[in-house]
């Protein structure tokens, strides 16, 4: 069995009344395509984002390399090694696509506290970004302002962006949702790039996509983990069909926080 | 001294009941369409000249104050259909500026039309007298009628959000906007009414004042500021939120104003104590609401979940 | 551009009365608070309520500085930007805690409250104010002289534009950018990004203060009024109008806010009828609701647009 | 011939030195904003005295640079310096508020321009850093409240609450009365600057008992407290004295509330004398209210600066001019006034009471004189001696 990277004990938070993660427990190997499905409303999101950092767990614990990362800061833990791809596009959409990677390579390359040399110019933040597009595949854009790229080249941007940070750990959310099944074909190639090289954490809606490149995938539902298997597994476990077939669609409704 | 707290505790809930009823436009408008509208102000005081005017014509207290609700409501629409409408898709900064902008047409449309001294609006004899709410103090009719009005109205604004189909609407248009209009709801239809609901109530409090204080141009911008204060200290979007803090502040403004002069005379020296005191007082509510953002950065009680 | 544009208009000046170089002298110290305003406000996305405080820090240190017969300029600013980075520093640590309306609220709170404390600053004037005298360099400029005042005031918004500029493009201003454009983003790439936050806060604050320093000087005269919650939305209007998130547009936004200001009276007067200058801020309103109605971006991109056209 | 020609010759070398220059005169004051209505008084009182000198300063061709202040000294400073580099006008006047007054003082008077305090006035300018281009033709701030404060010790009324909003002026004020009167104070409240609900406030004032209070609140502040002190049911019962708080801009608003309040100032509508009385039934006609003390400052800084000028036979020499000015014995609504070496005016002090006319309308009439040519206590220190 390789290596556990990431790693979380009994972590829960609610919103109000709402139970969102209840007693999550679950593990991240090295090296894994760790896909995390479920219906709406199962919890994913805020999964993600407790494990990036931007939401605290109200109780359970969060280990990282064997390391207690359960109140270390988010922009902390990006230097840790673990980066995030947004659910709703979440790239600058001012800046041009380069300046967006290159403002991720500038995020640990030291800190930014320098005032005066133009950071356009330093060849220490344009390089990587620019080998990062160009593994993207996005060097034919790189100045056109992120704004007025298409959907796709903009989760794929997003992706180049959590790159660019090299982590150890992706937490992807939902890098294919609202793309055409052309720039789906592309995303999966484009992850699957990644296999061997990174570890990631996948939520995805797209069921083709997870089975495609899923090691392993857990099955969230109101917060709780019901099935953690290989995809053939899961394919076939009962208590999955059930919960896809059966009520799941009632609540999706619930707005995810 | 215990007759004199009783006493300035009906006096900060009346000023608090008032800030209330101008909080309570904003702080939905504010909730549900996401606008900053700092014109709310001008609206109190469209409703003082209003009343005033009308309760001159008509040669009735009530009959104006009645004349003059469904003006000031029909004078909310036109500004939110003219003026307001399209700025709901503006960012906050573009709300701030046009509705500045309507501030400075409306202080001098008031002028132009009222001339710019000060108005005085009498009140009849039937309430201009006191009541005895304690053994004696006596306490000015008016007043307490004030509290009684606020207080009926934060009732019925807590009727409608809470039993209505409309305030259903609020609601849920408060917590998210889509899912209002997901809900299939004439979202215009709902905002235009909300907004001159609003601007009803920010009336009301205008034509409670003119007895009470001048009316005069642009004096509803201290309020307007106070009335920011109470919302954010509530939690945007909150009713409840509003009314609370509305109290809170009315109580901690008036209480400090007059007892930590006295407070502090008693602990250095008196000339010392003149110059901190009052300086101290008129900063309480500001230092109040930095140190409730401090620990709760979205107030004390946010209204929208995300 | 502009900045050449302002030049020949200078030497036109020297037909003109010395009342246009001191105008253009106070239009230039309140682009250099807009300036700041925006470096916040356009580039940090902060949009501050209360930044008119720092005018007035900036104000008083000077103001109190003279009272004390200290006139020395090398003394003066530098504290001046010392005690504005202070109370930059503590408005910002308990400010940046909250974002959006709130941040704008608690801005406004802080300033109120610095305006209160200067009311009932007994030894100060208080509400009245007291008289500030020019600073002095050790005879090397003589502030006294319009000219003198002019060019040291024109050397301070260049030094401060091109300080701006590089800001702007260095790293610093990249992050500071990314924070406006997406705040939760840039924490994920690992960006601390309240404490380059709080950096800009403190910058712009004591850019402002330079301002205020200079308000001083040219009113010879410091009051509590410098810092009026007013004074604060007259900034935001100017940076606005002019066009936020760029380097002149403040500049432009100042020049034209106060130039009608000054002219829209005497047109109104001469264009209505005698007396309709007293309402002029009747026709200033709807001025600023259209512009936010038609022309977003400001003055900055409206020019832009035209000379597109054009050109 | 000779003899025709003569006469005209004679007339046109008179005049000629006359009609030479031109006077001008820049009037900057409130004219917008809520304070607007004062600085209309002002203003007003300020066109009808240029109608009885017929547009005329000193029998000059004359001109006078309105500008409106916006009652912020920033503005002010720049008005004021575009009076006096751009216009180049001789006398810059019309100024309400002390903050703007501090604020223009010495940019004017440093360039050789009369700066003529129509209202506010100051200590800062009365005393050590007074100047011999500046001229006062209303008060010190100090001495009304002197006089209120005089006025209470005479008649040995006791135990007095004293209140005044919490800026400079308003300590002057306090301090003001506290120099004559010497008895008890019950209570002394400082309240914020532009408050207006002082029932918070009263209701402490009623449980300190007070045997009579003092307030200071002008403008709008002073409206709301004496409404609210009727309100509160105190009018009457505890008696009221205030400073600049009733007035000609204040009673029509207060109508009734404020009738039987006392008060002290320098004027007031039914002060006997030819000019005043001219004054008010003139403004009166021409505008159709009764006019302020305001207005009378305003009136009297016309006849002011024409007096000065025919006395000095013009404007050239501005030492002339100054000594001129100095003599005082202008026509003013407050009889003939001199000046103290400062240049503030020696006045009378009046104790007056709100009233209602027969007529219906709400002045004040004088019960009482407290002060008899006083001058201000900052004089002894103003360095000038002429």
């Amino acid at each position: 069995m390789a290596e556990v990277l990431l790693k979380t004990e009994e972590l829960t938070k609610s919103f109000g009344g709402l139970v969102a993660i209840q007693e999550l427990s679950m593990e991240v190997e090295a090296g894994e395509i760790h896909a995390v499905i479920g219906p709406n409303g199962a919890g994913k999101t805020t999964l993600i984002a407790q494990l990036s950092g931007s939401l605290k767990p109200d109780s359970g614990r969060i280990l990282f390399e064997n390391r207690d990362i359960t109140h270390v800061p988010e922009y902390r833990r990006s230097a840790l090694g673990l980066a995030r791809s947004f659910q709703i596009t979440s790239v600058l959409k001012n800046f041009s696509a380069l300046d967006n990677v290159a403002l991720a390579v500038q995020a640990h390359a030291g800190h930014s506290f320098r005032f005066w040399s133009k950071a356009r110019k330093a060849q220490e933040l344009r390089e990587p970004a620019l080998e990062i597009l160009e593994k993207i595949g996005l060097t034919d854009r790189m100045d056109m302002p992120a704004s007025s790229l298409s959907h796709g080249e903009q989760r794929q941007l997003e992706l180049a962006m959590a790159l660019a940070t090299r982590p150890k750990l992706l937490l992807l959310d939902e890098p294919m949702a609202g793309m055409g099944v052309e720039e789906s074909q592309k995303m999966v190639e484009l992850l699957q790039d990644l296999k061997g090289t990174h570890t990631l954490v996948l939520i995805e809606h797209d069921m083709d996509a997870v089975f495609a490149l899923a090691d392993r995938i857990t099955v969230l539902v109101y917060g709780e983990s019901i099935a953690c298997d290989t995809p053939e597994n899961i394919r076939s476990n009962p208590e999955v069909r059930k919960a896809y077939l059966g009520d799941g669609e009632a609540i999706t409704e619930i707005e995810e926080v | 001294m215990g007759l004199l707290l009783i006493e300035q505790a009906f006096n900060g809930l009346q000023f608090g009941v008032m800030l209330f009823l101008i909080a309570a436009g904003l702080t939905l408008v504010f909730g549900i369409m996401d606008l900053v509208n700092l014109s709310h102000g001008s609206l109190v005081m469209v409703g003082a000249y209003l009343a005033t005017t009308l309760i001159e014509w008509t040669g009735s207290f009530i009959l104006g104050i009645l004349l003059a609700l469904p003006s000031t409501f029909l004078v909310g629409v036109v500004v939110e259909i003219v003026v307001l409408r399209t700025l709901y898709e503006r960012d906050h900064l573009d709300q701030v500026l046009a509705t500045f902008g309507l501030i400075l047409f409306f202080n001098e449309l008031i002028r132009i039309v009222w001339g710019p001294a000060s108005l005085y609006s009498g009140l009849p004899e039937s309430i201009s007298g006191h009541v005895e709410i304690l053994p004696g103090v006596p306490y000015p009719a008016f007043r307490l009628l004030i509290i009684l009005v606020g207080l009926l109205v934060a009732l019925l604004i807590y009727f409608i959000v809470a039993r209505t189909k409309l305030g259903m609407l609020i609601r849920a248009g408060a917590s998210n906007r889509e899912m209002a209009g997901a809900l299939g709801v004439n979202i215009r239809m709902l905002f235009t009414l909300v907004f001159g609901l609003g601007a009803s109530f920010a009336g009301l409090a205008g034509m409670m004042l003119g007895p009470l204080t001048s009316v005069e141009p642009g004096m509803g911008e201290p309020l307007l500021i106070l009335a920011f204060v109470v919302i954010i200290i509530g939690g945007i979007g909150s009713i409840r939120g509003a009314f609370i803090a509305a109290v809170i502040v009315g109580l901690v403004d008036t209480l400090g104003r007059v007892f930590l002069p006295m407070l502090l005379r008693s602990l250095v020296a008196e000339s010392t104590a003149d110059t901190v005191g009052p300086a101290l007082a008129s900063m309480l509510i500001y230092i109040l609401m930095a140190g409730i953002l401090v620990f709760r950065p979205r107030g004390l009680f946010p209204a929208r979940t995300g | 551009m502009i900045l050449l544009a302002l030049i020949p208009i200078l030497i036109q000046f020297l037909e003109m009365p010395v009342f246009y170089t001191e105008m253009f002298c106070r239009i230039m110290i309140l682009a250099l608070a807009a300036m700041s305003l925006d470096l916040i406000l356009g580039f940090g996305g902060m949009v501050s309520f209360g930044h008119a405080v720092y005018l007035g820090i900036g104000a008083y240190t000077v103001g109190i500085f003279s009272y004390y017969g200290i006139d020395n300029g090398f003394i003066q600013f530098p504290v001046t930007l010392l005690v504005c980075a202070a109370f930059a520093l503590v408005i910002g640590m308990m400010s940046l805690r909250t974002s959006g309306v709130y941040f704008i609220m608690i801005t406004l709170a802080f300033a109120q409250m610095v305006y209160f404390l200067g009311i009932s600053l007994e030894e100060f004037g208080g509400d009245d104010g007291m008289p500030a005298y020019r600073s002095t360099f050790g005879g090397l400029i003589d502030l006294y002289d319009p000219l003198s005042f002019y060019y040291f005031v024109f050397a301070m918004l260049l030094a401060v534009l091109y300080l701006c500029h590089r800001i702007i493009h260095s790293r610093f201003g990249m992050v500071l950018q990314g924070c406006k454009s997406n705040e939760a983003r840039m924490q994920a790439l690992g960006f601390p990004t309240y404490r380059y936050k709080l950096a800009a806060f403190i910058i712009s604050g004591m850019i402002c203060g330079i301002a205020g320093a200079l308000f001083a000087n040219w009113n010879e005269f410091v009051s509590p009024a410098a810092m009026h919650w007013t004074r604060s939305g007259d900034l935001l209007i100017m940076v606005i109008l002019g066009g936020m998130g760029t380097l002149f547009g403040p500049v432009l936004g100042t020049v034209l806010f106060l130039l009608l200001e000054e002219y829209l009276p005497e047109w109104m007067d001469a264009l209505l009828f005698p007396g309709a200058g007293e309402h002029w801020m009747g026709v200033l309103g709807p001025l600023l609701i259209l512009l936010v109605l038609f022309a977003r971006g400001g003055v900055h991109s409206l020019l832009g647009r035209l000379s597109l056209r054009h050109g | 011939m000779k003899k025709i020609i003569a006469p005209i010759l004679a007339l046109t070398m008179l005049a000629s030195p006359l009609y030479a220059e031109k006077v001008k005169v820049g009037f900057m004051t409130t004219l917008s904003g809520p304070a607007g209505i004062i600085g209309k008084q002002m203003k007003d009182a300020f066109q009808l005295g240029l109608d009885h000198i017929g547009n005329a300063f000193g029998g000059m061709e004359s001109s006078v640079i309105y500008g409106d202040d916006q009652r912020k000294p920033d503005v002010a400073k720049q008005l004021a310096d575009k009076m006096v580099k751009k216009h180049q006008v001789h006398f810059v006047t019309g100024i309400i508020w002390s903050n703007l007054l501090v604020a223009v003082h010495g940019p004017v008077t440093r360039s050789n321009t009369f700066l003529i305090s129509s209202n506010a006035g100051p200590s800062t300018v009365a005393g050590r850093r007074c100047s011999n281009n500046f001229f006062s033709v209303s008060w010190q701030n100090d001495q009304t409240p002197e006089a209120m404060g005089k006025y209470l010790q005479d008649n040995g009324i006791k135990n007095v609450y004293l209140m005044a909003p919490n800026y400079q002026a308003g300590k002057d004020m306090l301090a003001g009365v506290e120099r004559y009167y010497q008895g008890s104070v019950s209570g002394k409240v400082f309240t914020k600057l532009g408050q207006k609900d002082f029932q918070a406030e009263i209701s402490t004032l009623r449980a300190s008992n007070p045997g009579a209070v003092f307030v200071f609140q002008p403008g709008g502040m002073g409206i709301n407290f004496v409404k609210q002190y009727k309100q509160a049911g105190l009018m009457g019962s505890v008696p009221l004295y205030t400073a600049f708080t009733v007035d000609a801009v204040s009673l029509p608003a207060l109508k009734d509330s404020a009738v039987g309040v006392l008060g002290t100032q320098t004027w007031s509508p039914d002060l006997d004398n030819p000019v005043n009385k001219r004054f008010v039934r003139d403004f009166r006609k021409k505008y159709g209210y009764i006019p302020s003390f305001y207005a009378a400052q305003s009136y009297d800084l016309v006849r002011f600066i024409d007096h000065s000028i025919r006395v000095a036979g013009g404007i050239s020499d501005r030492d002339a001019l100054r000594d001129a000015m100095r003599l005082g014995g202008y026509p003013s609504t407050r009889g003939n006034l001199k000046f103290n070496n400062n240049h503030f005016p020696i006045q009378n002090f009046y104790l007056r009471e709100a009233v209602k006319d027969s007529d219906g309308s709400y002045t004040t009439k004088i019960i009482d004189t407290v002060f008899t040519d006083y001058g201000d206590n900052y004089a002894k220190d103003c360095g000038m001696k002429w």
